[in-house]
C-alpha cells in the first residue's frame, strides 16, 4: 500500500490550471520530492494531499483512505498525516502558549494530559529543546527553536507521514542544514514517509528516494533520483539541471559574446 | 578606472541601542568588473548599497566612508551625497522585481522617466524610441506593445528585465544589482544574470552583485568580496578565494553550499549537510577579537582578544582576509 | 482575456452586485416601513384618516393584498419612477422628489469638490514634511475639522458669514434661474458640508502618500534620479488617491446624511430636510421614495467612484481574473 | 385637521442674537414688493382639502368668496357677491356681480359654479370623496340656482358660524366648474380664481409668487404687483433672514422680542392669540377617572411657571376654553393658582399613592419644556410623569380610535376660528376616538352645543357658551394653558394685514405703509 | 493586565497620544465625577432661568433653571455611555459575524457581505433616523437601531482579518490537527482578529458620540428630561439669544470628547497595528 497516492488530480483557479491531470504514487517509509519552480502546482498539490484545497477531479488516498473532506475523515486523518509549514515559526497560533498548542493535541487525541505531557518530554529531548520552552509565547523563542516547536507538535500527533513545504526557503545556508538534518534524524527514527517540496533541486536530489518534476500543473517526469537527475528525460529537467548555480563549475567568468538566451518566459 | 569604497560605517538607531552594522567596509571593482559581495542575512550587504545611493532607511546614519566614482570623491557622511550621480553614475537593480515599479503607471512612462534624467534635451518620441530599444536590448519580445502595459502583466523575470532597460538607459559607471535574482525561479536567474553582464559588456560598466548565493558569484563574478555581521572577512578574485579561502568563515560557507552533484549515499537518510553552529553576534555592542569567532571550528585563544588585521593571502596581492591564522609572525 | 475584456468582465461583475444590492435595498426598505407596529393607515394618515380616506389609501398602496404581491408592487414602482401620489398635497410623488434633488446634488457635489481641492494639497503638503511642525499643525488642524460635528459648523458658519458680516445670504437655495445667486447660497452649506471631509481627505492623502512613498517602486524612481517632486505630485499621488477615490462613495453617502442637518439649518430645499419632514409627518410613501433615490444615487455613486478607481489603478480590473 | 399640523416645532439651531445688537446692517433693502416668509410649504390648494393656514391664506387672495373679510376685522362686505338678503332664518338669495373672470380663459363666474364650488362640501369630491373641510358648511343644506347670475341658499337651521368659518374663509371659495372638471386631480396642485390676486409661480419647498390679477373686477384690488412667500420653516432662521434684509415680513418667536424691538426701520406687530393650549386628562382611564386625582392635578401644576419658563412669560396665561375677545368668553372663570397643599389633600382623600401617569406632547422645544415643568410639579405631590414626546405624525394619530384610550395626560394645541362652535365642538362625545382626547362625556354639553348651532341672538350665545366653559371646569379634565400670542416683524415700508387671529394673513391687503 | 500597560506606556510616549489620554481622561473624570459633585441635573426653578455662570451654578442655568454644569456632565455621562454601549455591541456582534463569514464557505459569505451592502446602501445617518422614527425611541431601541448601522464596518474588518488569517500556516496548522472549529474561532482567531477591531472600535468611538450628538439634534436621540451633548447643544441654540454659554460649554466638551478619542484611537492604531489604513 503506497502512503499517498493522487490520480488524474485537476484543479482550475480561474483561467489556470493548477494541477491538470497529475497522478503520482507516493510509497511508505522513503523520502519523496516534489520539484517545480513558482506556479508549477507543487504547493497546490502539497495543500491537496493535506486536504487544505478541494479537486476539481480526481482522488487522492492516504494510506489507502481516499481523503474525505469531512470533519471526522479529517479528525482520523490528523493521525496519519501532518504538515511542516514553509515558516514553521509561523504555524504557531502566535497569541497562545506553546505549552497550550501541545495540550490541544490532548484535547483531539482525547488522551490523559499527563501521557502527552510524557510524549513531549521525551521529543522535546530528542530534538533538543529545553523542556521550559513550552512556558513561552512563539515569539519570546528564536526561530531555530520555533522551528522545532513545530515539529514537536507534529510528531506528538505520531504521524505516519510528514509533509514538508519548502522547509529550507528564506534560511541561510549555514543554517539549513540544521533542519535538514533534523528531518533525516525524524525521518530514520520514526519511521516515517517524508514529503518535501521544494524548489532546490540540489536538496531534493540529497534528501529524497523519488521524486517528480512538476511544471504547470503537470508532472514532467519523475521517479529514482539517481537516475532522474543523472540523465533526465524531459528538456525541462535538463534545464532547471543546467541553470543551477555550482561552486563547482566555477571557470572564467562569463562574456556575453555567446550568451544563449531563451527570451522571457511566457505569460 | 576604478570605483572605491572606503571605510564605510553606517550606524542603525534601534528602539533598544545603537547597531553599528557597517564598520570599516571597504570595496574596489574596476570597470567593467563583476564583484560579488557575499553575505548571509544581517551582514548588511544591502546596506552597503544603500549608503551608496544614498537611499538608506530614515534610522540610518553614515558614520564615515568615501566613494570614488569616475574620477569624483563623494563624502558618504553627507546627506544626499551621492544625489546627482542618481539615474547618471548609478544604477541599481533590486531584489524584488514584483515591488520595484510603480503599478498605476505603465512600463514605458517609467522607462521614459528616466530618460528624462538621462538625457534632459530629448523630445518624447526620441525618449520613446530609446526605451523600446532597451526594452529590445533586454530581449523583450514585442517592445512597443511591452511600453504600453502595465507592471502586473508583466512575469517577474520579465519586470527585472524592464528593471534592467531603465539601468541600460542610465549608462551608470557603476550598476548595484542587489539580490536581483532571490525572487526568481532558478531558470529565469540564470537569464537575468546574463542580462546583467550583457549590460555590463554594453555600457563597459563597474556591477556590483549583492548576493547571499556563492554558486551565483562563483558562476558570474570576477571578484568576491565575504561580510559577515557587518565586516568584509575576505576579498580577491573568485578563482582565488574558492581554492584557498584566506577566512574559516569563507570556508565554511563554502562546505555548506549544497551543490547538484555531490555525491551521495544510496540511503537518503544518510546524507547529512553542513552547518555553522551558533548565531550570529550582536552589532550594537561588538564582542573584542574576531567577529567570527565563536562559531569558528580554527580558533585559539588569542582570537578572542585581538581583532585582527587585513592580511594578505597567498601571493595574490588582490587576496585578502581578516584572520589572526594568517598574520605573519 | 485581454485588457479591455477585463475591464468588460470587471464591470460586468461589478453591475451585477449592484443589482443584487438595489434588489436587497428594495426588499429592506419595504420591509421597514412595512413592519411598522399599528395600523399602517391611520399613523400614515394622522389627523386626516377618515374611513373612506383610509380605504382609499389601503387600496392605493396595494395594501389590501398579500405580502409577495405588495413587494412586487413597490419593487415595479420603484423601478420605474412611479411612487403614486402624495395623499397630502395629491402631486405625484416623483414630482415632489425631483423637485428637490438638484439641490440636493448641488449641495453635495460642490462640498465634495471643495473637500478635494482643499483636502489633497493639504495632504500632500503635510506627507512631504512628515514630523514637521507643519505637519503636526496641519494633522490637529485636520482632525479637529473631523471631529467638529457638520452642525457646529453650520452653525458657526451661519453665524459668522451670514448674520456677522452679510457677505452671504441666510436661507434659501437662491433665486431661480439666477445662477450667480444660487451660488452664492451654496457657499455657506457646501463649506459646512465639506469641512470634515476637508479634514479626512487631508488626513488620508497624507497617510496613504506615506504609505506609497515607503513603497519600493518609489525607492527604484529615486534611484534613477526623478526629482522628489515628479516622485510625491506623479508617481505617489497617482497611487495614493486609489484609496481617496475608494471612500468618495462612502463620502456622497455621508453628505447626503449630513445634508439633513445643514438643509435643515440653512433652510434649503432638499432631499434631506424632505425625508426629516416626511418623517416627522409619518409621510411613508415620500420617505420610501427618497430613500430609493438616495440609495439609488449612493449605488451609482459607488459605481462610478469603481470606475474611477479601475482607470487610476489597472490592477484592480485586472486582478480579478 | 384643524390643528396646526406643519407646523415645524423643530428648531434647527441658528442665531446669533447674543451679537445681533452690534451688527450693522449693510444693506438697505430697495424691494418694491414684499419678500415674506412662510414655515409652512403649500400642501394642497384645493380649498376643500387643504392642508394648512398657508393655503388658506393664498386661497382667500386667489380666489373670490361670496363676502370678503375686511383688512384686519371679522366683520365682512360683499365681493363676488353684488347682494346677498337673508329671506328667512334658513334662506339666503345672493346675485352675483356679472364679468368676473376666472384666469386661464375658464370663463365668467356664474351662480351655477357657486353650486358646484359649495356641492362639493355637501356631496363630496367627483369620486363622492368627504372632503376634509366638509364640516366648515355642515350648516348648509343646499344651493338653488335661479339665475346666471343668481342663486339661493338653503341651510339646515339658522347658523352664525356658517359664515364666519365656512362663506367668508377659505373653504367659501368659489371655484370654476369647469376648471375642475378639466383639471381634475390637479386641483391640489393648481389654483383656478377669480380674485384680488393669482399664484404666479410656485416651486415647491423654495417658494411662490402672488401676482395682482390685472382681470379682478371686485372692490379689493391688489396693492402690491407681486407678493413673493419664501418657504422657511424655521422660526429663527426666517427671523435671521428678516435682519440681513432677505425678507420684508416674517412671524418670530416669543423669545426674540427684545431684539426684534431693537431692529431699526422695523415694526414689531404683537397680537395677541384665540388659540387654546392646554393639558388634557383622560378621564376613562385608570386612576385619572377620579375626579379628585384631575383636581389636584390641576391643583399642583404651575400654569404661570409653565408661562414663565416655556413661552418666555411673552403669552399671557389663559383661564379657559374661549379667548378674550372671542363670543363667549368667561372672564370670572376660575384661575388655578398652585396650591400644593389643596392637591395633596386632595390626593389623601382618594387614598391612593405611587400614581403614575404618562404625559404625552409633541417633541417641540416649547411642548418639552411644558412637560418638564409638569414633570416636576407632579413629582412634588408624589404623582410620578413619565414624558412621551411624538413627531407630529405619530401624535396626530395617537387619538384615533382605541389608541386613544391609553393616553393619560396630553399637552394638547388647537387653532380657533371666530365662532365659538368651532372651539366647543371637539369635546364633544362624538370625537372621542377622534378629536377629544380627554374622552370626556357629557350629554348636557352636548345638547348646549347644538343649541349655540341654531342660536343666532349674541347673548344668549353667550350664555350657552359660558355654560358649556363650566361644565368642562367642573370636569377638571382641561387644563387650560395659553390662548397664545403672535409676534410679528415687518419693514417700516410695509404694511401687512391679517384677520385678528394673527394667522390668517390678507395677502390682498398688503399695502405700503 | 501587562499589555494594557505597555500598549498605555507606548501610548504616552508621544505626543498626540498623551493629547489623547488627556482630553480622553478630562472628559471621563467629568463624567463621572462631575455628576456626584453637582445638583440635580432635572431640578426645576422657573426662577433661575437663564441665571449667569457663578458660583452657584457653574455654568449658569437653562429655560426652566436647571445646572447646566449638572446637565452637561450628565450628558456627557449619557452620551459616552450610549457611545461606549453601541461601539462594544457593534464590534461584538460584526466581529463574530464577519469570522464566521470569513472562514465559513462561500455562500454564506456572499450572503453576508450582500447584507452588509444592502446596510450600507443607505446612508448611516438617514438609516438611523428612519430606523429611529419608524420603531420609536427610547435609549434600548436607540443602541440597538444605531447599533445595525454600525455592525458592518466590524464585520467588514474582522471578516477581511479572518480571512488572512484562514490561510496563515498557524490556523492550517490547527485545522490539520483536527482541532474543533469552535476553539479554533475562540482560541485563535479572535485574539488575532481582535486588535485591529479594537482600533477600529476606539476610532469608531468619536463618530458615534458625534451621530448621538446629531441624531439627538434632530430630535431622535434622547428623551427629556435626560440630557445628552446633542440636546443640550439643541436646547443651547434654542435660547442663544438668552445665553451662548450652554451651547459653547456642550459643543467644546463634545469636541474635546471627539477629538480625545480620536487622537487616542490613531495612538492605539499606531501601537497596536502599524498598518491598519489610517483614519477611519
Amino acid at each position: 500500500m503506497d502512503a499517498i497516492s493522487i490520480n488524474n488530480a485537476r484543479l482550475r483557479f480561474g483561467e489556470t490550471a493548477a494541477l491538470d491531470g497529475v497522478s503520482l504514487s507516493i510509497p511508505q517509509n522513503k523520502c519523496f520530492g516534489i520539484v517545480g519552480e513558482s506556479g508549477s502546482g507543487k504547493t497546490t498539490l502539497m495543500r491537496a494531499i493535506l486536504g487544505l484545497q478541494k479537486l476539481d477531479q480526481g482522488d487522492i488516498r492516504i494510506l489507502g483512505n481516499p481523503l474525505v473532506h469531512s470533519r471526522a475523515a479529517r479528525k482520523q486523518r490528523a493521525n496519519f498525516i501532518q504538515p511542516i509549514f514553509q515558516d514553521p515559526a509561523a504555524s504557531l497560533s502566535p497569541r497562545s502558549r506553546i505549552r497550550t498548542l501541545m495540550n490541544e493535541v490532548a484535547t483531539v487525541l482525547k488522551e490523559p494530559l499527563a501521557t502527552t505531557d510524557e510524549r513531549l518530554r521525551v521529543i522535546l529531548n530528542r530534538l533538543g529543546l529545553s523542556q521550559s520552552v513550552v512556558d513561552k509565547y512563539p515569539h519570546e523563542i528564536s526561530g531555530g527553536q520555533a522551528r522545532r516547536v513545530a515539529i514537536a507538535r507534529a510528531l506528538l500527533m505520531r504521524p505516519s507521514i510528514l509533509v514538508a513545504d519548502e522547509p529550507t526557503a528564506g534560511l541561510d545556508v549555514s543554517v539549513q542544514g540544521d533542519l535538514l538534518n533534523l528531518l533525516q534524524d525524524i525521518r530514520r527514527s520514526e519511521k516515517i514517509t517524508l514529503v518535501v517540496i521544494s524548489h532546490n533541486l540540489a536538496i531534493v536530489r540529497l534528501i529524497a528516494e523519488n521524486a517528480i518534476v512538476m511544471r504547470a500543473g503537470k508532472v514532467v517526469e519523475g521517479g529514482d533520483v539517481g537516475s532522474l537527475f543523472r540523465s533526465p528525460r524531459e528538456a525541462y529537467t535538463r534545464e532547471l539541471l543546467a541553470a543551477w548555480p555550482s561552486i563547482t563549475q566555477a571557470g572564467p567568468p562569463a562574456r556575453l559574446v555567446d550568451v544563449q538566451d531563451h527570451g522571457e518566459l511566457g505569460l | 578606472m576604478a570605483i572605491s569604497v572606503r571605510n564605510l560605517s553606517v550606524d542603525y538607531s534601534l528602539p533598544h541601542g545603537t547597531a553599528h552594522a557597517l564598520r570599516d567596509v571597504s570595496l574596489e571593482i574596476q570597470k567593467g568588473e563583476l564583484l560579488g559581495l557575499v553575505g548571509e542575512s544581517g551582514s548588511g550587504k544591502s546596506t552597503v548599497a544603500f549608503a551608496l545611493m544614498g537611499l538608506l532607511a530614515n534610522n540610518a546614519k553614515v558614520i564615515s566612508g568615501t566613494a570614488k566614482i569616475d574620477g569624483k570623491s563623494f563624502d558618504l557622511t553627507k546627506p544626499n551625497a551621492t544625489a546627482a550621480l542618481r539615474g547618471r553614475g548609478m544604477a541599481m537593480i533590486f531584489q524584488d522585481p514584483m515591488l520595484s515599479l510603480n503599478p498605476v503607471f505603465t512600463v514605458g512612462t517609467q522607462l521614459c522617466e528616466v530618460l528624462r534624467r538621462r538625457s534632459p534635451g530629448s523630445d518624447r518620441k526620441t525618449r520613446i524610441g530609446m526605451a523600446e530599444d532597451a526594452l529590445d536590448k533586454v530581449k523583450l519580445s514585442n517592445p512597443q506593445r511591452r511600453m504600453g502595459q502595465y507592471p502586473h502583466e508583466l512575469s517577474g523575470g520579465m519586470r527585472q528585465r524592464v528593471v534592467i532597460a531603465m539601468a541600460l538607459l542610465s549608462e551608470p559607471a557603476l550598476l548595484i544589482a542587489d539580490e536581483p535574482t532571490t525572487a526568481l525561479d532558478v531558470t529565469v536567474e540564470a537569464q537575468i544574470m546574463r542580462e546583467i553582464i550583457g549590460l555590463r559588456d554594453r555600457i563597459g560598466c563597474a556591477v556590483l552583485l549583492i548576493t547571499h548565493s556563492l554558486g551565483l558569484v562563483t558562476e558570474y563574478c570576477d571578484k568576491l568580496s565575504v561580510l559577515y555581521a557587518g565586516e568584509r572577512l575576505e576579498s580577491g578574485t573568485v578563482n582565488e578565494v574558492q581554492q584557498q579561502p584566506g577566512h574559516p568563515y569563507t570556508r565554511m560557507l563554502f562546505d555548506c553550499e549544497v551543490q547538484i552533484d555531490r555525491e551521495r549515499h544510496a540511503d537518503a537518510s544518510e546524507n547529512r549537510f553542513t552547518v555553522i553552529a551558533g548565531e550570529l553576534p550582536d552589532t550594537r555592542q561588538r564582542p573584542p577579537g574576531c567577529i567570527f569567532n565563536g562559531r569558528c571550528d580554527v580558533s585559539f585563544a588569542d582570537c578572542a582578544v585581538v581583532d585582527p588585521g587585513d592580511y594578505p593571502v597567498g601571493n595574490d596581492t588582490e587576496h585578502s582576509a581578516r584572520c589572526l591564522r594568517l598574520e605573519t609572525p | 482575456m485581454n485588457r479591455s475584456q477585463r475591464t468588460a468582465a470587471f464591470i460586468a461583475s461589478r453591475l451585477a452586485s449592484v443589482a443584487l444590492t438595489i434588489v436587497g435595498a428594495t426588499l429592506l426598505l419595504f420591509l421597514m416601513v412595512r413592519l411598522v407596529p399599528g395600523d399602517f393607515t391611520s399613523v400614515m394618515l394622522g389627523p386626516r384618516a377618515t374611513p373612506e380616506l383610509r380605504a382609499q389609501i389601503t387600496h392605493d398602496m396595494g395594501l389590501d393584498r398579500n405580502m409577495i404581491e405588495q413587494l412586487w408592487l413597490f419593487a415595479s414602482r420603484a423601478a420605474t419612477g412611479n411612487f403614486g401620489e402624495d395623499v397630502v398635497s395629491r402631486r405625484p410623488i416623483l414630482d415632489i422628489v425631483l423637485d428637490v434633488i438638484p439641490n440636493t446634488l448641488a449641495l453635495a457635489f460642490s462640498a465634495l469638490a471643495l473637500a478635494l481641492i482643499v483636502g489633497i494639497p493639504i495632504g500632500v503638503i503635510a506627507a512631504l514634511k512628515p514630523g514637521s511642525w507643519l505637519d503636526s499643525g496641519l494633522a490637529l488642524l485636520s482632525i479637529s475639522f473631523i471631529t467638529t460635528p457638520t452642525l457646529v459648523v453650520s452653525v458657526i458658519l451661519f453665524l459668522i458669514f451670514a448674520i456677522g458680516l452679510h457677505w452671504l445670504p441666510v436661507a434659501g437655495a437662491g433665486e431661480p434661474g439666477d445662477i450667480a445667486d444660487r451660488l452664492r447660497h451654496l457657499i455657506l452649506p457646501s463649506v459646512a458640508l465639506a469641512l470634515g471631509w476637508v479634514g479626512y481627505i487631508s488626513r488620508l492623502v497624507r497617510a496613504a502618500l506615506l504609505d506609497t512613498l515607503a513603497e519600493l517602486h518609489v525607492r527604484t524612481m529615486r534611484a534613477y534620479g526623478v526629482s522628489e517632486y515628479r516622485i510625491v505630485g506623479l508617481y505617489a499621488l497617482k497611487l495614493a488617491l486609489v484609496p481617496v477615490v475608494s471612500i468618495l462613495g462612502i463620502g456622497l453617502g455621508d453628505l447626503i446624511g449630513s445634508s439633513v442637518v445643514v438643509e435643515i439649518i440653512f433652510a434649503r430645499s432638499g432631499i434631506g430636510s424632505l425625508i426629516f419632514n416626511s418623517i416627522a409627518q409619518r409621510n411613508y410613501p415620500v420617505v420610501q421614495a427618497c430613500v430609493v433615490f438616495i440609495v439609488a444615487f449612493y449605488i451609482v455613486a459607488n459605481l462610478v467612484v469603481d470606475m474611477i478607481n479601475a482607470l487610476l489603478d489597472p490592477r484592480i480590473s485586472g486582478a480579478r481574473r | 385637521m384643524r390643528m396646526k399640523l406643519d407646523r415645524r416645532t423643530f428648531l434647527a439651531g441658528s442665531s446669533a442674537l447674543a451679537i445681533l445688537p452690534y451688527v450693522s446692517f449693510a444693506r438697505a433693502a430697495d424691494r418694491t414688493n414684499p419678500i415674506i416668509a412662510l414655515d409652512a410649504d403649500i400642501g394642497n390648494l384645493d380649498p376643500g382639502n387643504r392642508v394648512g393656514t398657508t393655503e388658506g391664506n393664498i386661497i382667500r387672495s386667489v380666489c373670490q368668496t361670496l363676502v370678503r373679510f375686511e383688512p384686519g376685522k371679522t366683520t365682512w362686505t360683499n365681493d363676488a357677491a353684488k347682494e346677498i338678503k337673508q329671506i328667512s332664518d334658513t334662506e339666503f338669495v345672493f346675485e352675483l356681480n356679472p364679468g368676473q373672470m376666472f384666469t386661464g380663459g375658464f370663463g365668467e363666474m356664474t351662480a351655477d359654479d357657486v353650486k358646484y364650488s359649495f356641492d362639493r362640501y355637501i356631496n363630496g369630491d367627483k369620486n363622492g370623496k368627504k372632503l376634509a373641510y366638509a364640516d366648515d358648511l355642515k350648516a348648509l343644506k343646499s344651493v338653488e340656482v335661479t339665475g346666471k347670475y343668481t342663486g339661493k341658499l338653503i341651510l339646515k337651521h339658522p347658523s352664525a358660524a356658517l359664515w364666519l368659518i365656512g362663506i367668508c374663509d377659505a373653504s367659501g371659495a368659489i371655484l370654476s366648474k369647469k376648471a375642475i372638471e378639466q383639471l381634475g386631480d390637479k386641483i391640489a396642485t393648481t389654483l383656478i380664481g377669480s380674485g384680488p390676486m393669482t399664484l404666479k409661480e410656485w416651486r415647491p419647498k423654495e417658494q411662490f409668487v402672488l401676482a395682482a390679477n390685472p382681470d379682478y373686477k371686485g372692490p379689493y384690488k391688489a396693492h402690491f404687483e407681486a407678493i413673493t412667500g419664501k418657504i422657511i420653516p424655521e422660526r429663527k432662521t426666517s427671523f435671521l433672514s428678516y435682519q440681513a434684509k432677505e425678507l420684508d415680513f416674517t412671524a418670530f418667536d416669543a423669545d426674540q422680542l427684545d431684539t426684534a424691538k431693537g431692529l431699526p426701520d422695523t415694526r414689531v406687530i404683537d397680537i395677541p392669540g384665540i388659540d387654546y393650549t392646554w393639558i388634557g386628562i383622560n378621564v376613562q382611564r385608570g386612576d385619572l377617572a377620579d375626579l379628585k386625582v384631575r383636581q389636584a392635578i390641576r391643583w399642583a401644576i404651575d400654569v404661570d411657571a409653565i408661562i414663565q419658563g416655556a413661552y418666555s412669560g411673552a403669552s399671557s396665561r389663559a383661564k379657559t376654553l374661549l379667548a378674550p375677545g372671542l363670543l363667549g368668553n368667561w372672564a370670572d372663570a376660575p384661575l388655578y393658582t398652585r396650591d400644593l397643599a389643596k392637591a395633596k389633600a386632595l390626593l389623601v382623600e382618594t387614598g391612593k399613592t405611587g400614581l403614575t401617569f404618562t404625559f404625552t406632547c409633541l417633541n417641540d422645544a416649547t411642548s418639552l419644556a411644558v412637560a418638564q415643568i409638569a414633570q416636576a410639579n407632579l413629582a412634588e405631590v408624589g404623582i410620578m410623569l413619565t414624558i412621551n414626546a411624538m413627531d407630529s405624525g405619530a401624535y396626530w394619530a395617537l387619538g384615533a380610535d382605541d389608541a386613544g384610550k391609553d393616553l393619560e395626560l396630553t399637552l394638547i394645541a388647537y387653532t380657533s376660528k371666530f365662532d365659538p362652535s368651532f372651539q366647543t365642538q371637539w369635546f364633544l362625545a362624538s370625537q372621542i376616538g377622534l378629536w377629544n382626547w380627554q374622552r370626556w362625556n357629557n350629554p348636557e354639553f352636548d345638547k348646549l352645543h347644538q343649541e349655540g348651532l341654531e342660536t343666532l341672538d349674541k347673548a344668549k350665545r353667550e350664555e350657552i357658551y359660558i355654560k358649556m366653559q363650566k361644565l368642562l371646569d367642573e370636569s377638571a379634565s382641561c387644563i387650560w394653558v395659553t390662548h397664545g400670542r403672535h409676534f410679528f416683524v415687518d419693514a417700516a415700508w410695509l404694511k401687512p394685514m391679517f384677520l385678528p387671529n394673527g394667522k390668517d394673513w390678507q395677502f390682498e391687503f398688503f399695502d405700503k405703509a | 493586565m501587562s499589555g494594557l500597560v505597555v500598549t498605555l506606556k507606548r501610548i504616552c510616549s508621544e505626543r498626540d497620544g498623551r493629547l489623547g489620554l488627556a482630553f480622553t481622561l478630562a472628559i471621563l473624570v467629568f463624567a463621572l465625577v462631575g455628576p456626584l459633585v453637582s445638583p440635580d441635573p432635572n431640578a426645576i426653578n422657573i426662577k433661575a432661568r437663564f441665571a449667569q455662570p457663578g458660583l452657584t451654578h457653574l455654568l449658569g442655568t437653562d429655560n426652566l433653571g436647571r445646572d447646566l454644569m449638572a446637565r452637561t456632565s450628565v450628558g456627557t455621562r449619557y452620551a459616552l455611555t450610549l457611545a461606549v454601549m453601541i461601539v462594544v455591541i457593534s464590534s461584538i456582534i460584526g466581529s463574530l459575524i464577519g469570522i464566521v463569514a470569513g472562514i465559513a464557505g462561500a455562500w454564506i459569505d456572499r450572503a453576508v457581505m450582500a447584507v452588509f451592502d444592502i446596510v450600507n446602501a443607505f446612508p448611516p445617518l438617514i438609516l438611523a433616523f428612519a430606523l429611529i422614527a419608524l420603531y420609536g425611541k427610547g435609549s434600548a431601541t436607540f443602541v440597538l437601531l444605531v447599533t445595525v448601522v454600525f455592525i458592518p464596518q466590524f464585520g467588514r474588518m474582522a471578516r477581511a482579518r479572518a480571512q488572512t488569517l484562514r490561510n496563515l500556516s498557524f490556523i492550517e496548522a490547527e485545522r490539520m490537527l483536527a482541532v474543533h472549529p469552535v476553539t479554533i474561532v475562540v482560541r485563535h482567531y479572535l485574539p488575532n482578529v481582535a486588535g485591529p477591531i479594537i482600533v477600529l472600535a476606539s476610532m469608531n468611538l468619536p463618530v458615534v458620540i458625534a451621530f448621538e450628538a446629531s441624531l439627538s439634534f434632530l430630535g431622535f436621540g434622547v428623551q427629556p428630561p435626560k440630557s445628552s451633548l446633542g440636546t443640550l447643544i439643541k436646547d443651547g441654540f434654542m435660547s442663544i439669544n438668552q445665553s451662548w454659554w450652554p451651547t459653547v460649554a456642550a459643543a467644546l466638551v463634545l469636541a474635546i470628547a471627539t477629538l480625545g478619542a480620536t487622537l487616542l484611537g490613531e495612538a492605539l492604531r499606531r501601537v497596536i497595528d502599524p498598518k491598519t489604513a489610517s483614519v477611519s
